[in-house]
């Protein structure tokens, strides 16, 4: 251990220079392009991995060594960007999330964009890096529309009819709240008098009138909404992840989403400390509550398991509404807890979706396949319970800690909405166990299994990875005491 | 004390060695998971010892040395280890219970230990996040345990219960959080900041709402029967024998110590919702046609008893709950197993196609007559202590309502032999003439059981020396001295 | 006999360890083992003779304790304890050697020795206990004893149903015993007999009157009094010993042990032994007129003890319970006497049904000769045992009431007459049965003898027993006792006159009363008014509990919050419609949703 | 205060299209009257609060480039629409849903 | 000054029109000229803000690059319909109350805040440069990457439809 922590505080130098785990995912998104011209895909997305690995360990080591205990910015220079310890950790979860997705193999994607996707993906999750520790408007829009084109980009790459649709409608209401965002723009820095950066805005807009600057900042706020998938902007979330690749989805259900919370985050801590602010704080929580509940409700009689997961994501970004005013950090955690849990979900829908080429995407269609892909499966499952929230899984302390927060801050009524939305969820997460586990296969799949079981699989570790993280990081707190989380995420 | 975290780590190994040896042979889980249990028991019964040889206070165990900010402690004092050993006991004999599966048997048996595991974490918890997390943890093999390996309804039962217990224990969340916040700290017993009368009103019953759907009190116990009876033999020995006292356990050393005013307020309706239980679980009992489904409702009977006995918030009211748990935990265990036994055999538990069978299998039909003595509180069985003392306790709290409690007993007595009568007795059935008897493995499973019902009854005693010093400090607390 | 007279705990051990031999050793090794278990109850005699002028102190022990407040559990040997052992441990030996001939072809011997043995332990803590809990313990342990003995023939479906109501019943009856301990245990902090009967004077009137009607309840469903009788009856499904040991002579005088023990908390309510004296009495003669026509041997038997037993309560309700145990010990003795004496006739007559047999007296001599005895001593002729000890009950009613005194000499005809119905239908006219019958072997013989010795002769053990007991010894009653016999004899005679030449008068005579014949021989129908008001009802009651508020409203609440949700859930999806522009419009109305809400807010 | 009127109506009557038109060209070309009048929006207001040219001025710049990009996405969207499946309304795309 | 708010007025007349056209009109590529003469008045209004380098880019990239991309993807759309399509809108209640509720919220949330005619600042090409390259290095950076990422998107939207 002390070998380990002298290497990294050797490194510390470099590390301190945020760019770095962008710059490698950036690196790796050009080198997997070039080597996709010379038509060797297996290599360009290896290599587009490689580079999400290497961002994620870097951001991880600059999570874990903080170079000061206060924010810190990009550098020294410009200071737009936050990259203290907190966001560096949700950064390597972004990475680590995009790494996931790419680690899948992308085989639903059509082979000639197989690597186009991936690289999106990087870009995206450097986009997301940027967008989770924005400390000025400016970048905020411009991260977001970003990650807002390759999410368009990421949904109609499935290539089918049903994808195509998704992504008109996707980037229809996208538009329409890019057209919010601008406005919100305007008012901001316009009326702010120019300034962008949420230290000199918070002092520039409070001496607008009480309206317009609440006008600008509900702008932003409906903006960042759309982006969570909070009620009511969600009706993206289900046709997009549904019908996005499994492998894509993967990442846009997680690091995409766990990026725009960072940012959200952000935008509240920073900006929206002062008093005539705390409206829209209440205003936040009412979001919540209707995200919760309408997500969890709305996912209990989805047959298609994305669409099911899109629908409980929504519930999901209703927690983090919870503690978006209350507690940062324990918001970030949760945004981490999630985003792991999501990408290996999709991460083993992908695998199923390669390995079962009948399955229908549904959850009926899942039955008996605990017992033919064991690892896939139990990745599922593990991925489900931490969602649910269940204890030894990464995703009790996200929920616990936001829950926490809000009941220290006599918001218990709120904690109480969460769980019991947490029960709610575990009608529709528990069928999808319950089918793959309970329910026997129909005699179809196992002749096709019998079949298939020669032919190359696809790749089950990169779920079999997200578990692990899931399961140990679950778990670890439990023994080494809960520093390790807040070292993590201390902002 | 390293025999605290072994009393997790023990079946834990076990568990992860069960699934891997279920590659080498189809038999080889059963055994690892009979050697991690009885190792488990052998753990158990280490740290009885040497609680008892530390003056018998309690056991304590810190992770990351006690200098560490925020740990994890495990604890054992005379209220969890008497259910420590009840669940190493009953670790046994669910394998013993389940030595004939075939379907998965090293995951069952994986999932079975796991269980263990995360049980005997609950009754070791020292702080309260490590008590949730067990809590919860619990579900897990049980859902898992119900929807593979049960019975027809099993995919609707394994949900039920998942959601409906887990409803119950988020509500309990809510209230450790309330707790946590104001105490700050998270250390069971260790209370800081004392919570406001005003307060422990609502957070009483928040904690104990999960507790008390666990137990379960009527009209909160709707998931058991079907739980029960969907579960595979394993399964219910552990959901009766444990899982069920773990609501027990938390309303003594969580929901009352933290909100001990609350609870004062909250005690006639508590006892009210206990005798409530006694009765109706009783009359439940005795309208089933399906045996298992009967045992089921009569652990919401019996577990009445002990809500009665903690709501007195007397020493001996303690004591009686202890007393009631860990003789529901082998009595029920032991009805389960048997019913498990015949099923096993016959297919059935339609009490109407038995009859008999205490011609045509003797010795079964002899240990359920035994059972069910043994169930319906017979003196000189583990079940007579506690009901005894959770009346007499309940008639100084609560007067006259005991008459409800004393008419409930007879109607235990009522189901109980009603059920040996329409099963045991009367002209075999000629449908089940060339029934084989009890199995071996069953028989010692039971015969283990059986001593510990008669060792609880003839000399309770024993168990109450090991709760002596903490429920005179809980019971001290509460202001009421005996 | 000092080991006995200082270690009184063999009473209970030694029977427990013979009992676990016996069970052991099975089906192998029965021959040998039967007569092992002799010893059992041979110990239990030994420690009440040790124990009868003995000194020593109660043993006792910490059952639990709790925080300082603990139960005791103790055993000690004193005059009562020592007649009750006394009688237990040689009605006991009795039917254990009697056993050994009546059970010889059963298979199932050693669960049945087995049995006896641990109702002989249970009986003996009972007797010995020093604490209400103890006592308890052995009171329920003898009733469990009871259920498995009666339902011994358990393939038998009435033995099973018999022996479920035996248990249930008396179960009644321990509610009220329960609660009775409950509420002694709030007043005096304790559960020790000691201390409650030094408690009890100074005790409240109405918590007196309570507790010891509470008792009383528990003694009388244990003693089978009205209305709690209608156990005993059906209880004679059991083998006949049993009935001899459990349900004549031993564990149904419990409840008269039970109320002799307690005796300074009834002493404290004038009102509760007012009631005892008058459930006593009426079921005295209840019992007696149902057993006039009962034409099941064991059955008339059963009636009788019923009636017998409401003599000793009303003797404990008019403050006598001197007089009570004195007729116990009495009528253990000649009433195990009969129900041996009907288990060789059944044994030999194969039928239990009076109107079958007739005339035995040639075939089964000595059982002819011992059953009179017993008879007699039941008719309360002199100079047998029966005579001295109801002239004491009855001389004490008349003190208390003379209107319950004249009741009880009626009972006192009934049973005279229902006495001799039996012997004369059986032992002497013509035989109507179609088998010949037999003598019974020694070891059935020989326990009769040695039970018509003692039913004979205990009539003069009333002094030492009253002393043993701490009393002042009884003086015979000239008036109560001439009274008494001039009804005993008359009863006999009428009897005698009414049956000795057959059923033929006695059945014409039934013809013509038909309707009170029917009340008669139903129990005047209160068994099946028990039936009808209150378990039929409480099944169905469970049964509609079940169906309708179980599963159609809390689990169809459970489950409906479920389809609920669900349904919910469908309308919600439903709002995605799929169009583009409402999609659309629902970001635009977000935000002004939004700004709505925040402005409403910081209004 | 005309300026002000002007694009917030202009931007509405942009929704408007969005809201309302079935050709998805047609739903494009009204995203970009809002997003080209809020950008004017921007403008006005910052000169109306004396903003420095300069910042306002990258804003613009980037708002507009990001519209440009995302106009470019949009009709790759439609194009690709048309080709697959010879859709080119709103109305024919109603198979995602609930 | 009078020209200054001709400019104003006559920018303002095309954008205004402009937005009508394309709302109102059912012709394709009517509504194309339309939005053509929106982006124009764009360009006026930059201009009339002293914009005059955003005004440039405004029209190199709207009315030179995104207006031949619309008119391309019309034709590509309607390449087989022949003729000129016919436009179709669902006028209704709902639209129009949500588009002028939220310009509404906006005028009248920001009436306080503005007020007068103003005094225009004018801003070349140089300053955005400098604030691009400076304290906004980040934004230029992501506008790279931005168009970078279009570029891939179309092509990976494009790919994705091909038939196979």
């Amino acid at each position: 251990m002390t070998a380990l922590a002298q290497l990294l505080e050797s490194l510390r130098p470099m590390l301190s220079i945020g760019w770095l785990a962008a710059a490698l995912a950036g690196a790796g998104a050009l080198a997997g392009l070039v080597a996709d011209m010379f038509d060797s895909r297996k290599t360009g997305i290896a290599l587009v991995a490689l580079g999400m690995a290497a961002a994620t360990v870097v951001s991880l080591a600059a999570a874990l060594l903080p170079l000061e205990t206060q924010i810190s910015g990009i550098s020294s220079t410009f200071a737009v960007v936050l990259t203290g310890a907190g966001f560096a950790g949700l950064a390597s979860v972004v990475y680590f999330t995009a790494f996931l997705s790419c680690a899948s193999g992308l085989g639903t994607v059509r082979e000639n964009i197989r690597v186009p996707v991936a690289a999106l993906i990087a870009v995206g999750a450097v986009a997301g890096q940027v967008l989770l520790g924005a400390d000025d408007v400016l970048v905020l829009f411009v991260a977001l529309e970003l990650m807002a084109l390759i999410a368009y980009a990421l949904v109609a790459a499935a290539g089918t009819n049903r994808s195509d649709e998704a992504a008109i409608r996707y980037f229809v209401q996208g538009s329409v709240v890019t057209g919010l965002a601008v406005l919100g723009l305007a008012v901001l820095i316009g009326l702010g008098g120019g300034v962008s950066g949420y230290g000199e805005l918070t002092a520039a807009i409070g001496l607008l009138a009480p309206g317009a600057a609440l006008l600008g900042v509900v702008l932003l706020v409906s903006v960042l909404a759309f982006k969570v998938g909070a009620f009511p902007f969600h009706s993206w979330v289900p046709d997009a992840y549904e019908n996005a690749p499994a492998g894509a989805a993967a990442f846009l259900s997680s690091g995409a989403k766990a990026a725009a919370i960072g940012g959200f985050t952000v935008l509240f801590a920073r900006l929206l400390t002062v008093d005539p602010f705390l409206p829209v704080a209440a205003a936040v929580r009412i979001m919540a509550v209707a995200s919760i509940l309408f997500g969890n409700l709305a996912a209990l009689r989805q047959t298609s398991v994305g669409r099911m997961l899109g629908y409980s994501g929504i519930a999901q970004v209703g927690y983090a509404l919870i503690g978006l005013a209350i507690s940062p950090r324990d918001t970030l955690l949760f945004a981490s807890t999630y985003a792991v849990a999501a990408a290996t979900a999709f991460v083993a829908l992908e695998y199923f979706r390669l390995a079962e080429p009948g399955w229908d995407g549904s959850v009926a269609g899942l039955a008996g396949y605990g017992k033919t892909h064991r690892i896939a499966a139990l990745s599922l499952t593990i991925s489900l319970l931490s969602l649910t929230g269940m204890p030894l899984m990464a995703g009790f302390w996200g929920k616990f800690f936001v829950f926490y927060a809000a009941g220290s801050s006599g918001l218990l009524w709120l904690s109480v909405v969460g769980l019991i939305g947490s029960v709610i969820s575990f009608g529709y997460y528990g069928r999808v166990i319950r089918s793959l586990y309970f329910d026997a296969a129909s005699a179809a799949i196992v002749d096709q299994d019998e079949q298939g079981s020669s032919a190359s699989l696809p790749n089950v570790w990169p779920s079999a990875l997200g578990a692990s993280v899931i399961v140990l990081t679950g778990i670890a707190p439990l023994l080494w005491g809960l520093q390790l989380v807040y070292a993590l995420f201390s902002l | 004390m390293l025999t605290l975290p072994a009393l997790i780590l023990v079946p834990l190994a076990g568990s992860l060695i069960a699934v891997f040896s279920a590659r080498r042979s189809a038999t080889a889980p059963r055994v690892v998971a009979l050697i991690a249990a009885v190792a488990e028991a052998g753990v158990a019964v280490a740290a009885l010892v040497s609680m008892l040889a530390t003056s018998g206070e309690r056991l304590m165990w810190v992770s990351g040395g006690n200098n560490a900010v925020a740990t994890s402690r495990l604890v054992a004092d005379g209220l969890s280890i008497p259910l420590v050993l009840l669940t190493a006991l009953l670790g046994i004999v669910a394998v013993a219970a389940s030595w004939r599966i075939t379907d998965r048997p090293g995951t069952h048996h994986a999932l079975l230990l796991g269980l263990e595991a995360a049980v005997m974490t609950v009754f070791l918890a020292g702080d309260l996040i490590l008590f949730y997390v067990a809590w919860e943890a619990v579900l897990i093999p049980m859902f898992f345990l119900i929807g593979g390996w049960g019975h027809e309804n099993r995919r609707h039962a394994a949900l039920k219960f998942f959601i409906y217990t887990f409803a119950g224990s988020v509500l309990m969340l809510a209230g450790i959080i309330a707790v946590v916040m104001t105490v700050r700290s998270i250390t069971i017993g260790e209370i800081g900041n004392a919570i406001p009368a005003s307060t422990q009103m609502w957070l009483f019953w928040l904690l104990a709402i999960g507790m008390l759907v666990k137990i379960p009190v009527f009209p909160l116990h709707t998931w058991l029967p079907d739980a029960h009876v969907e579960a595979p033999t394993a399964g219910s020995i552990m959901l009766a024998g444990v899982l069920l006292k773990m609501g027990g356990y938390g309303l003594m050393r969580i929901a009352i110590p933290y909100a001990p005013q609350g609870f004062q307020s909250a005690a006639p309706v508590m006892a009210g919702l206990g005798i409530a239980s006694i009765v109706y679980g009783a009359l439940m009992a005795l309208a089933q046609t399906d045996l298992k489904r009967l045992v089921a409702y009569s652990s919401v009977a019996h577990m009445g008893f002990v809500v009665l006995a903690i709501s007195t918030g007397t020493a001996l009211g303690y004591a009686a709950a202890m007393l009631g748990m860990v003789s529901h935990g082998l009595v029920a265990g032991l009805m389960f197993l048997l019913v498990g036994s015949l099923y096993e055999r016959t297919h059935t538990r339609e009490i109407a196609r038995f009859g008999g069978l205490g011609v045509t299998t003797p010795r079964w039909g002899g240990i359920f007559v035994f059972a069910a003595l043994a169930s319906l509180g017979l003196p000189g069985l583990s079940g007579f202590p506690g009901e005894l003392l959770a009346v007499l306790e309940g008639f100084g709290a609560f007067g006259w309502w005991m008459i409800i409690v004393a008419f409930g007993a007879l109607l235990g007595a009522v189901y109980n032999l009603t059920a040996v009568r329409r099963v045991v007795h009367g002209e075999p059935s000629t449908e089940w003439t060339h029934l084989s008897d009890i199995a071996p493995v069953d028989l010692a499973a039971a015969s283990l059981l059986a001593i510990g019902i008669v060792v609880i009854g003839v000399t309770p005693g024993v168990v109450m020396r090991l709760t002596d010093p903490v429920v005179t400090v809980l019971a001290r607390a509460l202001g009421g001295g005996s | 006999m000092t080991l006995f007279a200082s270690n009184p705990w063999l009473a209970v051990a030694v029977p427990v360890f013979v009992a676990l031999v016996v069970a052991v050793a099975g089906k192998r090794l029965v021959g040998m083992t039967q007569w092992f278990a002799v010893l059992a109850p041979v110990t239990a005699g030994m420690v009440g003779i040790a124990g009868w002028n003995s000194t020593a102190g109660p043993q006792s022990t910490s059952w639990l304790s709790q925080a300082g407040t603990s139960i005791e559990t103790g055993i000690a040997v004193d005059g009562l304890s020592a007649i009750m052992l006394i009688v237990v441990g040689v009605v006991a030996t009795m039917v254990v050697v009697f056993s050994v001939g009546y059970m010889a072809h059963d298979e199932s011997r050693a669960r049945y020795f087995a049995l006896l043995a641990i109702f002989t332990a249970a009986m003996c803590l009972l007797v010995m206990s020093t604490s209400l809990v103890t006592l308890f313990i052995g009171w329920e342990l003898v009733g469990a004893c009871s259920y498995l003995l009666i339902g011994f023939w358990y393939r038998k479906a009435s033995a099973a149903s018999a022996a479920m109501k035996a248990f249930l019943t008396t179960r009644v009856g321990d509610v009220g015993m329960l609660l009775g301990l409950a509420l002694l245990w709030k007043a005096t902090g304790s559960l020790d007999i000691a201390v409650i009967t030094g408690a009890a004077p100074g005790l409240a009137a109405g918590t007196a009157t309570l507790a010891a009607l509470l008792l009383f309840m528990g003694a009388a469903g244990k003693s089978a009094q009205f209305p709690l009788h209608i156990w005993l009856p059906d209880a004679m499904e059991g083998p006949t010993p049993v009935s001899a040991l459990i349900h004549a002579a031993t564990m149904v005088a419990a409840g008269v042990f039970l109320i002799a023990r307690m005796w300074p908390v009834f002493d404290a309510s004038e009102a509760a032994r007012t009631v005892v004296l008058w459930i006593g009495t009426f079921t005295a003669i209840f019992a007696a007129t149902v057993a006039c026509v009962q034409t099941d041997i064991k059955k008339v038997l059963a009636y009788s003890t019923i009636s017998q037993l409401g003599f000793m309560f009303a003797a404990l309700g008019a403050g006598a319970w001197g007089a009570a145990m004195f007729h116990l010990v009495t009528h253990a003795a000649f009433k195990s006497l009969l129900f041996l004496g009907s288990g060789s006739v059944i044994h030999g007559a194969k039928t239990q049904d009076i109107r079958e047999m007739g005339g035995l007296a040639r075939f089964m001599p000595v059982t002819a000769a011992t059953w009179i005895v017993g008879a007699v001593a039941l008719a309360g002729i002199p100079p047998l045992s029966g005579f001295f000890s109801k002239d004491a009950v009855l001389a004490s009613v008349l003190h208390a009431s003379p209107l319950a005194a004249s009741v009880l000499f009626a009972a006192s005809l009934l049973t005279a007459f229902y006495a001799f119905r039996v012997t004369s239908l059986v032992f002497f006219g013509k035989g109507r049965g179609t088998t010949v019958a037999h003598e019974s072997p020694l070891s059935m013989t020989a326990p009769l003898v040695v039970l018509a010795v003692l039913a004979a002769t205990l009539g003069f053990m009333g002094d030492p027993i009253m002393t043993a007991l701490g009393l002042e010894p009884e003086i015979l009653s000239f008036a109560v006792a001439g009274v008494s016999v001039m009804v005993a004899v008359l009863g006999l005679c009428s009897a005698c006159a009414l049956y000795v030449n057959g059923l033929g008068q006695a059945s014409r005579l039934s013809e013509r009363f038909s309707a009170l014949h029917r009340l008669l021989l139903g129990g005047w129908g209160v068994d099946a008014l028990v039936q009808r008001v209150f378990i039929a009802p409480v099944i169905r009651f469970a049964g509609a509990l079940y169906v309708w508020l179980d599963r159609l409203i809390i689990d169809r609440a459970v489950e409906g919050v479920g389809t609920g949700s669900q349904f919910i859930g469908r309308f919600m999806a439903n709002l995605q419609s799929g169009e583009t522009d409402v999609y659309a419009s629902l970001a635009a109305v977000g935000f002004i949703v939004l700004m709505g809400i925040v402005l409403w807010i910081g209004r | 205060m005309t300026a002000l009127v002007l694009c917030s109506l202009v931007f509405g009557v942009g929704l408007y299209v969005v809201l309302t038109r079935r050709e998805i060209i047609a739903i494009l070309a009204g995203v970009e009257l809002m997003l080209g009048s809020a950008n004017i929006l921007l403008v006005a207001l910052a000169s109306f609060a004396g903003a420095d040219g300069g910042v306002i001025g990258s804003v613009a710049l980037a708002v507009l480039v990001v519209a440009a990009a995302e106009a470019a996405v949009g009709l790759a969207l439609v194009v690709s629409l048309a080709r697959r499946s010879k859709r080119s309304r709103v109305e024919e795309l109603l198979e995602v849903k609930g | 000054m009078t020209l200054t708010i001709l400019a104003f007025a006559l920018s303002g007349l095309l954008m205004a029109g402009g937005a009508a056209v394309v709302a109102l009109t059912r012709d394709l590529m009517r509504m194309v000229i339309g939005l053509g003469t929106f982006l124009l008045g764009v360009a006026g209004m930059f201009l009339f803000y002293g914009q005059a380098f955003l005004a440039t880019a405004q029209v190199f990239v709207y009315v030179g690059g995104v207006l031949v991309l619309f008119v391309f993807a019309v034709m590509v759309v309607h390449r087989s319909s022949g003729g000129r399509p016919v436009l179709e809108s669902r006028h209704d209640i709902g639209a129009a109350v949500i588009a002028l509720g939220v310009s509404g919220m906006v005028i009248l949330s920001l009436q306080d805040s503005v007020g007068g005619w103003l005094p225009a600042s004018a801003s070349g090409g140089a300053a955005i440069a400098t604030e691009l390259l400076g304290g906004h290095l980040v934004v230029f950076e992501l506008l790279g990457a931005l168009l970078l990422a279009a570029l891939v998107a179309v092509l990976v939207i494009v790919g994705a439809g091909e038939r196979r």
